[in-house]
C-alpha cells in the first residue's frame, strides 16, 4: 500500500499547492470563523462549491475503473434536479422528492448499465445517449424555464449546516465514506478492479462481471442524482438548460487526476475527491484572481498542465523536495 | 565444431534491480558462431531478465555487451534488431488485432510505390509459416488462433528477423513435439549459417537434444558455462537447483488403484465450430488425463466442462444429476475449477497483486459481501507461497512482475485455494522448472490421493502416462480414443494421437 | 477479412435502413439537394472525424479538435481580415500551426507519460483561451477569394450541389483511408493501439507515432476550421463548441472500438452521415421543441446503435477468436 | 412536449392559403429563449400561421442545416434567431434566390448585404445597458460607488454590447466605477459563485452595486448575498436586465432594484410585417426596435401577474 501514500502525497502536494495560490489571491483564505454555528472561510467554499463534483467524481471512479465511462451524470443531475423541483412544486413534501429524485438517478444508471452489459455498446456512446436525450428530459419538465421553488426543506439540501459543515459538504464526504467502505470493507472493490483490468480472466475466475457492471452505473447515477440536488438546492430552482453542463469532463477529469487510468483497473474513491477538491481549489482561485474573464481558459490550461508536469514521473522526486518547503509555507 | 568457432556476443557483469529483487547480478555469458546455446535456471533465475537486457527491452545497470569484439548498447529492441539480435520472449507479445501477415512484417514491411504490399506480405508470410508446417490463412487476425500457433507465428517472425544473434525463451513451451521437431531442424540452420542461437527451456531431453553448450543461473547469479556433451544430466540438475533432486521418481507409474464413486460424466457433449461430441467421466480420486497434438480441441473440452463455452448438444451429469452450466460460475458453484492454457489472457489479471490473483476465485465463490479479511487473505497467499515455492519478496507484488512460472504456479493457488472436487488443468507444467515440475506432479498426485477428480490436459506424453488413470485422446477435434488401465503408455498415447483418421475435420469458424 | 469489416457493413446497413424509412416519411429527402446538403453540412464534422479515427485507433482521444477548430476560424478572420494576407497563405500558416500544435500534444503525452485525456483537455482550454484572446465576438471574412470558394461546387443531377467542402471532406476520408490501410504509418497506428508495449518490443518507435497521430489530428482541426470558415465565412471564437464529442461519437458507431487498435476509416464516414441524417429527419420533422429534438437525438442514436449490436450479435463469428 | 408529424401539415396549410414559416431558434438555453419559442408559437396560432420551429441546439452549424431544409421544403418566410452575428451571407443568399423573405429576431447580424433579409426585430442591447448605468447614477445622487459586474457568457454577441452600453451610462459620474467583473455565463449557478467570489475578494462592505447581464445572474447573486449575511437591495443596490418574472418577485421582496425589460413578444412584430408584405408587398423598415424599458419596484406585483405565465 506504500504506492498508494506515494500517490496520496503528491495529490495532496498538488492541494496545498493550490490552496497557495489562493492565499496569495486573496489574504485571509485561510481563515475560518464561526458565525451563529456554522463556519465561513475559503476552504469551506471549496469544500461547498466542490461538493457536486466530488459525488460525480465517487460515482465515476469505479466506473472508469471497469474501463468504462459516464458521459450522463451531467444530464443525470439537470432530470434529478428538474424532478426535485417540479415534487415539491406538485406540493409533495420535500422528503418526497429526495426520494424521487434518488430513484430517477437509480433508474438512469440502471439504463446505462443495461446498455453497457446487455447490449454490449461501447459504454462511451451508450451514456452519450442519455446525456443527450437526458438533458431533452430534463427541459421537458421544466419546459426550458428555471422551475423555481419556495420548499425551504428542499432548499435546505443545500443551505443547511450540520456540525458548523454546509450540508453539501457532509453530504458528499458521507457519500465518499460510504463508497469507499462498500468498495474496500467488501470484496466490491477488488471485483471491479478484476473486471476492468482482465475481463477474460475475471470471467473464468467466477467474477459475477455484468452485476457488477451494472452496479457501477447504477451507482454512478445515484451519485449524480444526490449532485443534481445539491445543484437545484443551492439556486432554489431547477435549471434544466445549464445545471451540470459539462460537469461530467470535470468528474472524469477528477478521477484521472486521482491516478485512475481510463484503461480501467486499479482506483482509489479517495484520491478522486482530491482530485475533485483540486479542480475547485483552480476555480476558485481563477473566480477570485480578478483577472478579466477573458483568461479563465488560458489560466485553466496553464494550472492543468503545471498538475501534469508535477505528477510526470519524471519529476516525482524534486516535487517531493519542493512540496515539503511549501507545505512548511502554506501552513506558516 | 563449436569450441573452434569465434565469439560472437559477449556479454560481461550484467545487472538488472527490480524492487525489492536483484534479478540479475554480474552475469557473463558468452555465445559464438555456430552454436547453440541453452541458457537454464529455475523459474525466476533471471533468464528473462538477461535477454530483456540484451535485446534493450530494459536498460542495462551496469555491465557490457559486445558483439563481434565492438561494444553495443541496445536502447530499444528495435536498435538490437538492427545490430542482427532478436529474441522470441517468453509471453507472445504479437499484436492480436493485427493480421498473422502484419505481425509478422510489422516494422519491416514490404512496399510497392511507397504502400504496403500486402499481397506479398501474405504470400511471403504464407510461405515463411509453411516452413513451421502451419497451414494457416496469414490474412486472418491473430487472435483467431490458440497460443500455440501464435508462438510458431512469433518464432517465425524472429527467425526471418534475426541476422546475427537469434533469442528463444522458453518457445517450445507450448508447442508439441512434431513442431519442436521442426522448430529444431530450423534452429540447426541457422547456426549452420553462422548465427548463434540462445534457447530457454525447462525441458532437459531438449537440452540435450539440440544444445552445444549450457549456462546456467540461479538466484539471478551466474552458476558457470559447460559443455552439453560433458555435463551429465544429475550435474546439470543439481547446478540448476543447487542441491541434488528429490529423485525424480514421479515418472514411474503407480499401481492402479480401485477408483472412487463417478463425480462428473460427461454425455455427448458437443459445440458446433469448436469441438465434436466427446463422453468422458471422471471419478473422485482419479486423474483423466487428455492428450492430443494442437489444435486438437484439448482446450475446448475443457471450456465446455467448466462451461466457459456454452455446449449446443449433450449433458453433464454431477453425482449422479444432470445440470446445465450457464457460466463459469454454475461450475465453479458445482465445485470446478479451470487454470486455462493461456496464462497472459485468460489467467492473471496483472494489476492486482499476487495475493489479490491468489484469493480471486475464492472470494467470487464467496460473494461480494463476504469478503475474506485481509489477514485470511494474506495467510492463503502466503501458505501458497510456500508450498509451491513461488519466487517473490512479498505478496503484494503485482502478478504481472513475477516471472513466467511463478505467474503459472500463482494461478494453480488460485484453485487450489478454492478446494475444488474437480480441478481441470490445460497445460499446468507449462513453463515450470524440472524442480517445481517434479513438485507440481507429486501435488497432484497428493490432491488425487485426498479423492480431488483432476482433467489433466498436457503434451507431455510421459507425464501424462505417469500421472493419469485413464487417458481421452483428442484428435482433429473430435474423441479418438480413451485408453485405461494397462494401455496408458507413452507409446500406445502416441500412437493413438498420431494415427491418421480418415474422416474430415469440422469447419473451423473465423 | 470479414471478422473485421462486419462492424462496418452492419453499419451500413443500418444507416441505408433508416434513410429509407426517413425517405418514406419525407420523401424529398432522395433529392440530390438534401443529400449534397447531408455532405455539405458536415463536412467540418467529417474532417474532424478523419483525425479522430486516427487518435481512436491508436488507442488514445483528442477532446481538443473543437477548440482548435474555433481558434482557426478567428485566426483566419484576423489574418484575412485584420492583417490582410490573402486566404492561401493563411490556410497554410493555419495547417501549419495545426500540426506543430497536435506534434506538441503528442509530445506531451508521450514524454509526460499522462493519459491522452488530460492533455487533451489541457489543449482544448488553451486553445479556446488563445481564441477568445484573440477576439470575442465573431468576425465576417468578406474577402473576395472566399466568395469564389464557396462558389465553387459540383451540380448533381437535379437540384443539388455538392459544395467545394464537401469534396475536400471526401478528399480527406480518401487519403486518410490511404494513409492508415496502406501505408507503414497506418500499421503502426494500429499497432500502437493493439498494445503499445508489445509495439515497442516488436521495434515500432511509439514516441513517434504518437506524435505522428495528433499532429494528424490537429492538422485536420485545423482542416475543420478552415472548412467551417468558408461555410460561414467567418470566424468565432466558441465555434463547435462540444462537437469533439460528436466527432467521437462518429468514429465509434462507425464500428471503431474506443480501446483502440480495431475499426476503419469507411465506417467513420457512415457516422458522420448517419448523425447528419438524424438531425436532417429532425429539421424536416421540424416539429420538435428543443426538449423534443434532444430526446429524438438521444433515441435515434440508441436505435441506430441498438440495430448495429444486433446485426454483430447475430453475425458473430463462434468458435475461438477475440 | 408537443411532438407530432407536422412535415405534412407544412403541405395542408399551404392548401388553406395560410403561411407556412420556418423558424430558426438557437435553443433552450434560458427561461427567456422558452419563452420566446412559447410566444412564436402561441402568437401563430392566433394569425393561423403553421409554424415550423427548429431548434439549433446553440449551433450555427445546426441553424444553417435548418435554414437549408426550410428553403427545401418551399416555406413563405423565415425567422431567424441567429446565435452568432456573422456568417450568414451565403445561405441567407439561398433564402434571396429562393425569393423567400427572412426576418431576424432578436438580434442583428453582421453582413455587407442588407437586402438579404427583409427586416430585424430587436431589440437595442447597448441601450439596455445605458439604461441599467443611468438608472444606477441617478439613483446614487452622487454618492461614490464600486459596482461589480456580472457578464454573460464571453463571446457572446449581447455581451461585449450590454457591458459598453452600462459603461455609457455610468460615463458620466466620476464617482461610481466598475471595480471587478467576471462571467456568470447568463446561468444562475454560475452569477451566485461569481457574487460570492466577489464578496470575498472585496473588504466587507465596499461593494456598492451589482449589475448583472440578464435576470438569472442576478436571482443568483441575489442568494449569495443573503447567504453573506448582506441585504440586497439595500446593502447592495442590484440591477440586470431581461424583466423575467423572477425577477419581479424579487423586486416585490425588496430583493432587487431595477431591471431592463427584453421582451420576448418578437415573433407576433414580425408576423405582422411578414403579412402586410405578403399581402400588397409593403417593405417594413429594416430595423423594428423593441423598447428598453426600465421596471422598478413599484409596479413590480403587478408585473409579474401579468408576466408570470408567459414564462
Ligand atoms: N518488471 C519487473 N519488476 C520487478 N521484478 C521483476 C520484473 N521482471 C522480473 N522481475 C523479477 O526478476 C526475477 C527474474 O525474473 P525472470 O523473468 O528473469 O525469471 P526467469 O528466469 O525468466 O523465470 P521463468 O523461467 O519462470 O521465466 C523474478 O524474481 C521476477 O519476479
Ligand atoms: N497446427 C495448427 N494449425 C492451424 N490452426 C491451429 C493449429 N493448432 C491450433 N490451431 C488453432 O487453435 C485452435 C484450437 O487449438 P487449441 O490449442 O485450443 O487445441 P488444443 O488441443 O488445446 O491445443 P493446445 O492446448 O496444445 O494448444 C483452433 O481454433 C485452431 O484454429
Ligand atoms: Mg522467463
Ligand atoms: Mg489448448
Amino acid at each position: 500500500m506504500s504506492g498508494w501514500f506515494m500517490e496520496a502525497r503528491s495529490r495532496l502536494s498538488l492541494l496545498a499547492l493550490v490552496l497557495l495560490a489562493n492565499v496569495l489571491v486573496a489574504p485571509g483564505f485561510l481563515e475560518l470563523r464561526l458565525v451563529d454555528g456554522r463556519l465561513f472561510g475559503g476552504i469551506i467554499d471549496i469544500l461547498n462549491r466542490g461538493a457536486p463534483v466530488m459525488l460525480l467524481a465517487v460515482g465515476m471512479a469505479p466506473v472508469i475503473a471497469t474501463r468504462g465511462i459516464d458521459l450522463s451524470v451531467g444530464a443525470v443531475m439537470a432530470i434529478a434536479g428538474a424532478v426535485a423541483a417540479a415534487t415539491v412544486n406538485a406540493g409533495h413534501a420535500w422528503p418526497v422528492a429526495v426520494i424521487a429524485a434518488l430513484g430517477t438517478g437509480l433508474a438512469c444508471g440502471l439504463w446505462n448499465g443495461i446498455l453497457v452489459t446487455i447490449f454490449r455498446m461501447q459504454p462511451i456512446v451508450a451514456t452519450l445517449i442519455l446525456m443527450v436525450a437526458g438533458r431533452g428530459i430534463a427541459q421537458m419538465i421544466t419546459e426550458g424555464r428555471v422551475l423555481t421553488f419556495t420548499d425551504d426543506g428542499l432548499a435546505g439540501v443545500s443551505s443547511a449546516s450540520l456540525l458548523g459543515l454546509p450540508l453539501p459538504v457532509l453530504i458528499a464526504l458521507a457519500a465518499a465514506i460510504v463508497t469507499g467502505l462498500l468498495v474496500r470493507a467488501t470484496a466490491l472493490g477488488l471485483f471491479v478492479e478484476a473486471v476492468g483490468t482482465s475481463p477474460r480472466a475475471a470471467r473464468l475466475a467466477g467474477v459475477p462481471a455484468p452485476g457488477i457492471l451494472i452496479g457501477v452505473y447504477v451507482w454512478s447515477g445515484l451519485m449524480a442524482a444526490l449532485a443534481g440536488l445539491i445543484a437545484a438546492a443551492d439556486i432554489r430552482g431547477a435549471d434544466a438548460n445549464n445545471a451540470g453542463l459539462w460537469l461530467e469532463l470535470d468528474a472524469i477529469l477528477a478521477v484521472v487526476i486521482g491516478g485512475t487510468s481510463l484503461y480501467g483497473g486499479r482506483f482509489s474513491i479517495g484520491l478522486s475527491v482530491l482530485g475533485a477538491l483540486i479542480l475547485q481549489g483552480m476555480r476558485t482561485c481563477i473566480l477570485r484572481s480578478g483577472l478579466p474573464p477573458e483568461l479563465n481558459l488560458l489560466l485553466m490550461a496553464l494550472v492543468i498542465a503545471l498538475v501534469l508536469v508535477v505528477q510526470s514521473p519524471a519529476c516525482q522526486p524534486a516535487i517531493a523536495r519542493l512540496t515539503a518547503r511549501l507545505t512548511r509555507k502554506g501552513t506558516a | 565444431m563449436a569450441d573452434t568457432a569465434a565469439t560472437l556476443l559477449s556479454a560481461r557483469g550484467l545487472t538488472r534491480t527490480y524492487p525489492g529483487v536483484r534479478a540479475l547480478d554480474g552475469v557473463d555469458l558468452t555465445l559464438r558462431a555456430g552454436e547453440i546455446h541453452a541458457l537454464l535456471g529455475e523459474n525466476g533465475a533471471g533468464k528473462s531478465t538477461l535477454i530483456n537486457l540484451l535485446t534493450g527491452a530494459q536498460p542495462v545497470e551496469a555491465g557490457s555487451i559486445h558483439l563481434d569484439g565492438r561494444e553495443v548498447r541496445p536502447r530499444s529492441p528495435a536498435d538490437a534488431a538492427a545490430n542482427g539480435i532478436v529474441a522470441v520472449y517468453q509471453e507472445i507479445t504479437l499484436l492480436p488485432n493485427l493480421s498473422v501477415a502484419e505481425n509478422i512484417y510489422l516494422g519491416r514491411e514490404p512496399t510497392r510505390f511507397g504502400l504496403v504490399d500486402r499481397a506479398r506480405m501474405r504470400r511471403e508470410a504464407a510461405v515463411l509459416l509453411s516452413r513451421f508446417g502451419l497451414s494457416i490463412d496469414p490474412a486472418q487476425p491473430l487472435s483467431a488462433f490458440s497460443t500455440a500457433v501464435q508462438q510458431l507465428i512469433a518464432i517465425a517472425r524472429a527467425v526471418d528477423m534475426s541476422a546475427r544473434v537469434l533469442i528463444l525463451d522458453e518457445p517450445t513451451a507450448s508447442l508439441d513435439s512434431a513442431e519442436v521437431a521442426v522448430l529444431f531442424r530450423l534452429m540447426r540452420e541457422l547456426a549452420a549459417s553462422g548465427m548463434a542461437v540462445l534457447f530457454v527451456t525447462h525441458f532437459l531431453d531438449q537440452v540435450y537434444e539440440v544444445t552445444h553448450r549450457i549456462t546456467v543461473l540461479r538466484g539471478g547469479k551466474l552458476v558457470g558455462e559447460r559443455k552439453t556433451a560433458e555435463l551429465p544430466r544429475m550435474d546439470l540438475v543439481a547446478m540448476m537447483l543447487g542441491k541434488l533432486p528429490s529423485g525424480d521418481s514421479h515418472l514411474q507409474r503407480h499401481a492402479a488403484r480401485e477408483p472412487g464413486a463417478a463425480f462428473v460424466t460427461v454425455k455427448g457433449l458437443g459445440k458446433r465450430h469448436l469441438v465434436a461430441p466427446f463422453s468422458a467421466e471422471v471419478r473422485q480420486g482419479e486423474v483423466l488425463g487428455v492428450a492430443g497434438l494442437l489444435g486438437s480441441g484439448r482446450t475446448e473440452t475443457a471450456l465446455l466442462l467448466f462451461g466457459a463455452e456454452r455446449a449446443d448438444a449433450g449433458e453433464i451429469i454431477v453425482d449422479g444429476a444432470a445440470v446445465t452450466l450457464r457460466g463459469p460460475r454454475d461450475a465453479i458453484r458445482l465445485g470446478f475449477g479451470f487454470c486455462p492454457e493461456d496464462r497472459k489472457l485468460d489467467g492473471i489479471v496483472p494489476d492486482l497483486s499476487i495475493r489479490e490473483n491468489i484469493v480471486l476465485a475464492l472470494q467470487a465463490r464467496l460473494g461480494w459481501v463476504r469478503r475474506l479479511p485481509l489477514a485470511r487473505q494474506r495467510e492463503l497467499a502466503d501458505t501458497y507461497i510456500k508450498l509451491l515455492n513461488i519466487r517473490t519478496p512479498d505478496a503484494e507484488k503485482p502478478i504481472q512482475l513475477l516471472s513466467g512460472g511463478n505467474q503459472q504456479k500463482a494461478l494453480l493457488a488460485r484453485w487450489l485455494a478454492t478446494k475444488p472436487r474437480l480441478l481441470i488443468l490445460d497445460e499446468p507444467t507449462r513453463g515450470i522448472d524440472v524442480g517445481a515440475h517434479a513438485e507440481i506432479i507429486l501435488l497432484l498426485e497428493k490432491l488425487r490421493d485426498e479423492g480431488m477428480a483432476l482433467y489433466v490436459i498436457s503434451s507431455e506424453v510421459e507425464e501424462v502416462a505417469a500421472y493419469a488413470d485413464r487417458v481421452m485422446v483428442m484428435r482433429e477435434r473430435r474423441q479418438a480414443g480413451m485408453l485405461t488401465g494397462g494401455d496408458v503408455t507413452p507409446s500406445a498415447i502416441i500412437d493413438a494421437i498420431v494415427t491418421p483418421v480418415d474422416m474430415p475435420p469440422p469447419g473451423r469458424a473465423a | 477479412m470479414n471478422a473485421r469489416t462486419l462492424p462496418f457493413l452492419a453499419t451500413l446497413g443500418v444507416f441505408i435502413l433508416l434513410y429509407a424509412a426517413c425517405a418514406i416519411q419525407y420523401p424529398s429527402m432522395l433529392s440530390s439537394r438534401v443529400i449534397g446538403n447531408l455532405l455539405t453540412d458536415n463536412a467540418f464534422l467529417g474532417v474532424l472525424a478523419v483525425g479522430m479515427t486516427f487518435v481512436i485507433l491508436s488507442g488514445g482521444i483528442d477532446l481538443s479538435v473543437g477548440a482548435v477548430m474555433g481558434f482557426t476560424t478567428v485566426a483566419l478572420a484576423v489574418m484575412i481580415e485584420g492583417a490582410g494576407l490573402h486566404p492561401l497563405a493563411s490556410f497554410t500558416i493555419v495547417l501549419v500551426g495545426g500540426a506543430a500544435f497536435g506534434c506538441g500534444v503528442g509530445v506531451a503525452i508521450h514524454w509526460l507519460k499522462a493519459p491522452p485525456f488530460i492533455v487533451t483537455l489541457t489543449a482544448m482550454f488553451l486553445a479556446r483561451g488563445a481564441a477568445l484572446l484573440l477576439s470575442t465576438d465573431s468576425i465576417p471574412v468578406r474577402h473576395e477569394f472566399y466568395q469564389t470558394l464557396s462558389g465553387l461546387s459540383l451540380s448533381l443531377p437535379g437540384s443539388g450541389r455538392l459544395g467545394l467542402i464537401a469534396m475536400v471532406m471526401l478528399l480527406a476520408f480518401v487519403l486518410g483511408g490511404v494513409l492508415l490501410h496502406f501505408t507503414r504509418a497506418g500499421l503502426r497506428v494500429y499497432a500502437l493501439g493493439g498494445n503499445a508495449r508489445f509495439a515497442g518490443l516488436m521495434g515500432i518507435d511509439t514516441a513517434r507515432t504518437t506524435i505522428l497521430v495528433y499532429g494528424v489530428s490537429s492538422t485536420m482541426a485545423a482542416l475543420a476550421g478552415i472548412i467551417f470558415s468558408l461555410y460561414t465565412r467567418s470566424g468565432y471564437a466558441l465555434t463547435g463548441v462540444g462537437v469533439e464529442l460528436d466527432a467521437i461519437a462518429a468514429v465509434v458507431i462507425g464500428g471503431t472500438l474506443l480501446s483502440g487498435g480495431v475499426g476503419g476509416m469507411a465506417g467513420s464516414l457512415i457516422g458522420v452521415l448517419i448523425q447528419g441524417l438524424i438531425l436532417t429527419w429532425i429539421t424536416f420533422d421540424g416539429s420538435l421543441s428543443s426538449w423534443w429534438t434532444k430526446i429524438a437525438i438521444g433515441m435515434l442514436l440508441f436505435i441506430f446503435i441498438g440495430l448495429q449490436r444486433l446485426i454483430l450479435q447475430f453475425s458473430a463469428p463462434t468458435g475461438r477468436t477475440g | 412536449g408537443d411532438k407530432g408529424g407536422a412535415g405534412k401539415a407544412a403541405d395542408a396549410g399551404k392548401a388553406a392559403g395560410a403561411l407556412t414559416i420556418g423558424f430558426s431558434q438557437i435553443g433552450s438555453e434560458s427561461g427567456w429563449r422558452a419563452a420566446e419559442t412559447k410566444l412564436a408559437k402561441l402568437e401563430a396560432e392566433k394569425r393561423g400561421i403553421n409554424l415550423k420551429v427548429s431548434d439549433a441546439q446553440q449551433q450555427q452549424a445546426n441553424q444553417i442545416k435548418a435554414i437549408r431544409s426550410f428553403i427545401a421544403q418551399g416555406v413563405d418566410a423565415i425567422l431567424l434567431a441567429p446565435v452568432i452575428s456573422s456568417g450568414w451571407d451565403e445561405v441567407l443568399g439561398e433564402a434571396k434566390a429562393a425569393n423567400i423573405p427572412v426576418v431576424l429576431l432578436d438580434r442583428q447580424i453582421d453582413t455587407a448585404d442588407p437586402s438579404l433579409y427583409l427586416s430585424a426585430v430587436t431589440s437595442d442591447t447597448v441601450e439596455e445597458g445605458r439604461v441599467a448605468g443611468r438608472w444606477l447614477v441617478s439613483t446614487l445622487a452622487g454618492r461614490d460607488c464600486r459596482v461589480v459586474e456580472i457578464q454573460g457568457t464571453i463571446g457572446a454577441s449581447l455581451v461585449a454590447n450590454r457591458k459598453k452600453g452600462f459603461e455609457e451610462g455610468i460615463s458620466t459620474a466620476a464617482n461610481v466605477q466598475i471595480v471587478r467583473t467576471q462571467s456568470g455565463e447568463f446561468t444562475r449557478a454560475k452569477g451566485k459563485e461569481v457574487m460570492e467570489g466577489f464578496i470575498k475578494a472585496e473588504a466587507p462592505g465596499t461593494i456598492c452595486a451589482v449589475y448583472a447581464h440578464n435576470d438569472d445572474m442576478m436571482i443568483g447573486a441575489i442568494q449569495a448575498m443573503k447567504e453573506a449575511g448582506l441585504k440586497p437591495g439595500s446593502d447592495i443596490l442590484a440591477v440586470s436586465i431581461d424583466a423575467v418574472p423572477d425577477i419581479f418577485k424579487a423586486m416585490a421582496d425588496g430583493d432587487a432594484n431595477a431591471t431592463v425589460e427584453l421582451t420576448p413578444d418578437m415573433a407576433s412584430r414580425a408576423y405582422d410585417l411578414l403579412a402586410a408584405y405578403k399581402k400588397d408587398g409593403t417593405q417594413p423598415p429594416k430595423w423594428v426596435q423593441t423598447p428598453s424599458t426600465l421596471y422598478l419596484p413599484d409596479t413590480a406585483a403587478a408585473e409579474y401577474e401579468r408576466r408570470k405565465d408567459l414564462y
